[in-house]
């Protein structure tokens, strides 16, 4: 009997165990999200803020910054929450969360989703928040113009622009010598890169160059644009992809012939061109001015930075990369309190650690020159001043309009594996990859 | 450990498994405390019947009354029927005391209770002594035994075993077969024995029902069954060596077997069939009841055979005849004068004959009293 | 005999060698330097060790915290589907209804019914329900296993049905057939089952990758993309040493049970 | 005694449901909403037109199926599937098989250190399956190709080449679930009656006659269990290094069916066309587990 009566506890215990966590919800997660009571009469405004910001990119920074401003604002609590995958990432959760009533308030977008999260998420757009607040236009007139741009979408502000990066040309000093190359003189335009990445080849044996290949077409779109081709081309409301144009095809045949002809070129996934890199193994490297920290501690070698190369005497055309900050939050307090975020996280201060912290530029052009802020972190570090210098030539990253438009960007990614990996020439997988976008935009 | 015994009634009980039917329309009453065998070859309906009565299977038309009581719809639970099966069914994970306690204990019969009943099984059964092994550390006998002894401790109206010595030696089922009469008499319960060995059924029955493809072919003694046999199936089924079976044709006092296979009846049996109207018949002689004779016989008293072959078995030896294009078996135990070979003479012992309806095989009785044996020698 | 041995471990031994191989390499790199992984990624034996990815790890992300998520769902995950299981077993092997069949096939389609299909309904469903980032909303969905289901059958009806029986006959009642006749006649295909569930739930990647996104929250395997991160640059060290963490609960259960859940699972019937 | 009260007919029948279907119900309503009601959700889903977050679903037909079945992804995803499933088959049924043969019937010592360490990697996260061989396949730095080039062979990006991508992703599952299914099959292996084997090495047959005219008819049972699940379950592992390291790259070389849906679902929010995707891809696997039904039973042999 004793040990029926055992075996009957234990199973009940199990069986509660059970029942309860079930009941519960199980802890911890489910508390922060979403519940913003009334923010007057001392009640405190609960808000996320989810970014993209990992461990080893930031996310320290991130921690720091709501910590602060959770002291500075009693009555706002944000709890930041990081998504994985970045924007890409980011955005799949947020497609959920919105379809489950439980946005943020506050998220980074990628520039390059601007035009679906505008298109097709429930949002505030900051310029409707920005006249609820009476300094809000003073705010808005710290940006470059060109900067803010970067938010707008059909002319409407719709977020803030964050985080700014641009693509610049790294090169390794050492090798540069080893080959006879002068490490003063990085090459200027792509022709340039081109001879010289064929002299490291020849004097190393390294390859010459990488240019970053991440699940985006972003150093891609420079390197078209640049060339004077148009990714995407707006005419009346319409858009239509253009990036089967003759100098768009120049462009990647030149970065294709260097891959396949030359084999001066190495085409291979982001990580392993960047491990490339810092290993010694390839002399230029063009990405991200965002990466500039890792680089630089990683590498055994002298890196240099340059701005990203031109073509010929054509106008530099850098698309920005980064985020802007979006507002979701539906409830009126807790609009309010992302607002008050975002206004903080815009600060010269927050914006000063947050450049230090992962190598973004500030979108405001009053922190890097003001010596309370960036002007010594900048002088300290040369590598961030050709990417400082490329700003005025930045131009929107191309964000494809319409249900369709993250397919079409996947499209353009395959346009890209086949090219490199050369399946077909330049021209024909381009000319077939804008009929396929030009269907999935409603051409 | 006395038990009041209930009686058993089959009132036109019918069995199918979806389309297959298992038994057509029993009608069987077994008496309180009295010892049943259901025999038959397999397949033959009798475990369905006495699963029917445990309450493991349901009916499926007809009605089965225990102790007078309507019990189609009682849960195996409810029946109060101690049950031995074939593989015993002992728990494996538990010890010889805790397989035999357990259905008690489940019962919330009294600690103390328990302790004596299962002393005493134990000491019946003469398992004392192996209380903390596990079924898997017991010899086969041991584990029939514990089997038993579960079934007994519940001291059950009803106790129902399923073949349970098939899994025996030879030489421990002879010994079980006397032990489980014995119990019976103590526990006075109603027994119901299921077996497809003739043997086991002819030395534990005091009634033996006799089923083949669902139907009840015979209930009665094993006497009764062994020298009355209802029908063919009957009588090829009890006694081994089997009964020979020969066909033949009635002709007023003649009976021919077949080319120069010719007897006379005698007139007593010659009177009878001619009252049963039946020319065609088969008639059965037990291969123990046959004469063989070197000398040769009047025409009609006997039938010419040769032997085909022949088998000691130690304390008989059996003959293979050829009559003509017949064939028959004849016993000879040990002490009875046996015939050289050659060319034989058979004759009958008219008093040991049966005779069998051609078409439906019943038996056709005798012409004289059949009632001289009766159940109550054995009560 | 004896001259036939050696030429047939040839093969074994490579099998080994494969199935070892990988995981020397997580172990290996767990300790190198970042120097050390570079520049000799071929030497298994990282001299001088050091431990720096280890602390890396430990200091990046809340270890304890997911292992603790992790256990926990892995848990209730297991437990939820041995009942289910169990209870559904008993149902089709003991009783006979209509339909009992065709429904028990049903139960068997859902094997066969890939995971891509039924996702997006229940993302959507457990969004809507706010289950998001909950052990609820990764647990919930696996309670019930059908292959779970079709083991547990198949070991019930390998026990002699004649000791239902014979409980029956006893008036023993379901909760104690299954409990004290059944359960204990098929713990051994109950153990190779439970730790089949265990093991597979641990080492869940895709649903809880669909279900949460608070860190927090996060599962084991679901920690290890922290270090893949595109934009930061991979620290395969640390990775690998991530790596050989998440593994190690699992496998050092297995190594102590070793003998035990092999030979469960070859005797236990799993084979279907 | 004591006379028990008789229940009424309809008392009865109600008990007699009451626990089966008590004891059925919670399996059964786990399956059925989580695994049936979103197949209903999902066929319903293939209809329309709708990224999982506007209030309004499109109808928009057939439409859906039609734009798959014309699209070169889904057909290079079929294809694919069909080649992973190719290179599962010999890795997680062909070599375990012969690998268990070998070591239940052809090996005598050692037995346990040979389960034990072959079966280690299946208890292994397939996450870290993937993550471990991203770095073993590391193009430039990674073991397999310093050694390849140690020997002077070519050393290919494994994960970025058309040519290579498959197998490299399909080798990740397979050495996750090698261990697996090499211990059913041992087990279907070692219930195969010794006296056979012995009765066989009596005529003088082989041993690859042994393992192919005696062993593998009586084990077929197990081998089609391995098989089916190879084939199903296999598309799926797969999944998992496909979203971990490739992402369906380079330009859908190593997409398959379960990653279409997936791309479709969560990279696209194109919700009606990954559930016309799913659809189809279980009219597939339906059509797979007729074949089997019908075609490969019939030479099996079952021990009951």
């Amino acid at each position: 009997m004793f040990l029926n009566w055992r075996r009957g506890v234990i199973a009940s215990v199990l069986i509660g165990t059970l029942a309860g966590s079930l009941l519960t919800g199980c802890g911890t997660g489910n508390k922060a999200s979403g519940s913003g009571s009334a923010g007057n009469g001392g009640k405190v405004t609960t808000i996320e803020y989810w970014h993209v910001n990992s461990e080893n990119f930031g996310g320290q920074t991130v921690r720091d910054l709501v910590q602060k401003f959770n002291e500075q604002h009693p009555d706002i609590k944000v709890v930041e929450k990081f998504q994985p995958n970045m924007y890409l990432g980011l955005m799949q959760n947020l497609q959920a969360a919105l379809a489950g009533g439980h946005p943020p308030a506050v998220a980074q977008i990628g520039y390059n989703y601007l035009d679906y999260a505008t298109a097709n998420l429930p949002h505030l757009p900051v310029e409707d928040a920005a006249k609820t607040d009476p300094e809000g236009q003073a705010f808005l007139n710290n940006y470059l113009p060109n900067i803010l741009n970067l938010g707008r979408v059909n002319g409407k502000l719709e977020g803030v622009p964050y985080s700014i990066s641009n693509p610049v040309l790294y090169y390794n000093a050492d090798m540069f010598k080893a080959a006879g190359l002068d490490p003063q003189n990085p090459p200027k335009t792509w022709a340039e890169v081109r001879d010289m990445a064929r002299i490291i080849k020849e004097k190393t044996g390294n390859y010459g160059l990488y240019v970053q290949e991440p699940s985006d077409n972003w150093a891609q779109q420079a390197m078209m644009e640049s060339n004077g081709a148009q990714v995407l081309t707006r005419t009346g409301g319409k858009a239509r992809a253009t990036f089967d144009s003759p100098e768009a095809i120049e462009a990647y045949q030149l970065m294709a012939d260097m891959v396949l002809k030359d084999k001066t070129a190495l085409h291979a996934t982001w990580e392993e061109g960047t491990q490339a890199f810092i290993t010694g193994k390839v002399g230029m490297y063009v990405t991200t001015i965002a990466r500039r920290n890792y680089i630089e501690t990683s590498s055994k070698f002298k890196v240099l930075t340059a701005p990203f190369p031109t073509f010929g005497n054509k106008p530099r055309r850098v698309p920005a990369g980064g985020n802007a900050l979006f507002i979701f939050a539906k409830d009126p307090d807790q609009q309010k309190a992302a607002w008050e975020f975002i206004k903080y996280l815009e600060s010269p201060e927050a914006l000063t650690t947050w450049t230090k912290g992962t190598g973004y530029l500030p979108p405001r052009q009053d922190v890097t020159d003001d010596p309370r802020y960036l002007k010594p972190f900048m002088e300290q570090n040369p590598l961030m001043k050709p990417a400082v210098a490329q700003l005025p030539d930045a131009v929107p990253w191309v964000s494809f309009p319409g249900n369709n438009g993250l397919q079409a960007e996947q499209v353009l990614l395959d346009a890209r594996d086949a090219i490199l990996g050369g399946r077909q020439p330049a021209a024909e997988v381009l000319k077939e990859a804008a009929a396929k976008v030009n269907k999935l935009i409603g051409n | 450990m006395p038990v009041i015994a209930g009686d058993i009634y089959f009132d036109k009980v019918r069995k199918e498994y979806g389309r297959v039917t298992a038994l057509e329309q029993l009608d069987l009453r077994v008496a309180a405390g009295e010892r049943l065998v259901l025999l038959g070859p397999s397949g033959c309906g009798k475990t369905t019947a006495l699963r029917l009565v445990a309450g493991l299977e349901r009916v499926t038309s007809g009605k089965l009354y225990l102790n007078g009581r309507l019990a189609n719809n009682l849960e195996p639970g409810e029946r109060d029927v101690a049950m031995v099966f074939q593989n015993y069914a002992l728990y494996p994970h538990m010890t010889v005391w805790e397989n035999i306690a357990f259905g008690l204990q489940v019962r919330r019969v009294a600690k103390e209770e328990i302790k004596a009943r299962i002393k005493e099984a134990l000491a019946i059964l003469g398992l004392e002594g192996l209380e903390e092994r596990r079924p898997r550390e017991l010899s086969g006998g041991q584990r029939q035994r514990v089997a038993l002894a579960r079934a007994i401790v519940k001291q059950a109206p009803y106790f129902l075993l399923d073949e349970p010595l098939s899994n025996l030696d030879a030489q421990l089922r002879t010994q079980a077969r006397t032990e489980l009469v014995r119990l019976h008499r103590k526990l006075n319960s109603t027994m119901i024995y299921v077996t497809h060995d003739q043997v086991e059924a002819m030395t534990i029955g005091q009634r033996i029902a006799i089923l083949a493809g669902g139907v009840l072919q015979q209930v009665d003694t094993p006497e009764n069954i062994y020298n009355r046999p209802a029908n063919t199936f009957v009588a090829k089924f009890i006694g081994n060596p089997p009964m020979n079976l020969l066909p033949g044709i009635v002709k007023g006092n003649q009976l021919f077997l077949g080319e120069g296979l010719k007897l006379i009846i005698p007139g007593n049996w010659s009177a009878w069939l001619l009252g049963k109207s039946q020319n065609r018949v088969i008639m059965g002689l037990r291969p123990e009841d046959v004469t063989l004779r070197e000398e040769g016989v009047a025409e009609g008293e006997g039938l010419p055979v040769r032997i085909t072959w022949r088998e000691n078995c130690g304390k008989e030896r059996l003959y293979y005849l050829a009559a003509g294009d017949k064939e028959l078996t004849a016993s000879f135990s040990e002490g009875r004068t046996e015939p050289r070979g050659g060319e034989l003479w058979l004759t009958i012992d008219w008093d040991k004959v049966h005779f069998f309806a051609e078409g439906d095989g019943n038996s056709l009785g005798y012409p004289w009293n059949t009632r001289e044996l009766s159940l109550k020698a054995y009560a | 005999m004896k001259t036939k041995i050696p030429w047939w471990h040839f093969p074994l031994l490579l099998v080994v060698l494969g199935s070892l191989l990988p995981l020397i390499w997580m172990l290996a790199t767990a300790w190198k330097t970042p120097e050390q992984v570079f520049n000799a990624s071929l030497n298994p034996w990282p001299y001088p060790a050091t431990a720096a990815n280890f602390a890396y790890v430990m200091g990046a992300i809340p270890l304890g915290r997911y292992i603790l998520n992790t256990f926990i769902i892995a848990f209730i995950v297991t437990a939820a589907k041995l009942l289910t299981s169990i209870l559904a077993a008993y149902g089709f092997t003991q009783f006979s209804f209509r339909g009992r069949e065709t429904l028990f096939y049903l139960c068997l389609l859902s094997i066969f019914v890939p995971f891509t299909v039924t996702m997006m309904p229940n993302y959507l469903f457990m969004s809507r329900m706010g289950w998001l980032n909950t052990y609820t909303g990764v647990a919930l969905p696996q309670m019930a296993d059908a292959l779970g289901i079709f083991l547990l059958r198949q070991s019930i009806r390998s026990i002699p049905p004649s000791l239902v029986e014979a409980a029956r006959l006893d008036r023993v009642g379901h909760g104690r057939i299954l409990g004290r006749v059944l359960l204990p006649a098929i713990k051994p295909s109950l153990i190779a089952l439970g730790i089949l569930f265990f093991i597979n739930t641990w080492n869940e990647y895709f649903w809880p990758l669909l279900m949460i996104n608070d860190k927090s929250m996060y599962t084991l395997p679901l920690a290890l993309q922290m270090f893949t991160n595109l934009e930061g640059g991979t620290n395969w060290g640390a990775m690998m040493a991530a790596a050989t963490l998440a593994s190690l609960p699992p496998v050092v259960a297995y190594l102590l049970a070793q003998r035990y859940v092999v030979d469960t699972f070859i005797h236990s019937g799993l084979k279907g | 005694m004591k006379i028990a009260r008789e229940p009424g007919p309809k008392f009865a029948a109600i008990k007699g449901y009451l626990v089966p279907w008590g004891c059925l119900a919670p399996a059964l309503a786990f399956l059925a909403l989580f695994t049936f009601w979103p197949l209903v959700s999902t066929l319903k889903l293939s209809f329309y037109q709708w990224n999982m977050v506007s209030p309004t679903p499109k109808w928009v037909g057939l439409t859906n199926y039609l734009e798959i079945l014309r699209s070169r992804e889904f057909w290079l995803a079929f294809w694919h599937t069909l080649e992973y499933t190719l290179i599962l088959l010999a890795l997680n049924l062909a070599l375990p098989y012969i690998t268990a043969y070998i070591l239940s019937h052809l090996v005598f010592k050692g037995q346990n250190f040979y389960r034990a360490l072959i079966f280690l990697p299946s208890v292994l996260s397939l996450a870290v399956a993937a993550v471990i061989f991203l770095w073993l396949y590391n193009p430039l730095a990674g073991p397999v190709n310093a050694l390849l080039r140690l020997l002077g062979l070519p050393a290919p990006p494994w994960l970025s080449s058309y040519r290579w991508v498959i197998p490299a992703l399909a080798v990740i599952t397979a050495w996750k679930s090698f261990g697996y299914n090499f211990i059913v099959l041992l087990a279907g292996l070692v219930a195969v009656p010794l006296e056979l084997i012995e009765a066989a090495r009596l005529e003088k047959a082989s041993n690859w006659q042994i393992f192919w005219r005696i062993v593998r008819p009586l084990t077929s049972g197990t081998a089609l269990y391995v098989l089916v699940m190879t084939v199903i379950i296999g598309s799926q592992y797969v999944f998992v290094p496909i979203q971990m390291l490739t992402n369906g790259g380079p330009d859908q070389a190593s997409t398959n069916l379960v990653f279409f849906i997936y791309q479709y679902t969560f990279n696209f929010f194109q919700t009606g066309k990954a559930a016309a995707a799913a659809v189809i891809t279980l009219i597939i696997f339906g059509g797979l587990l007729f074949l089997q039904k019908r075609v490969l039973e019939k030479g099996v042999y079952y021990e009951n």
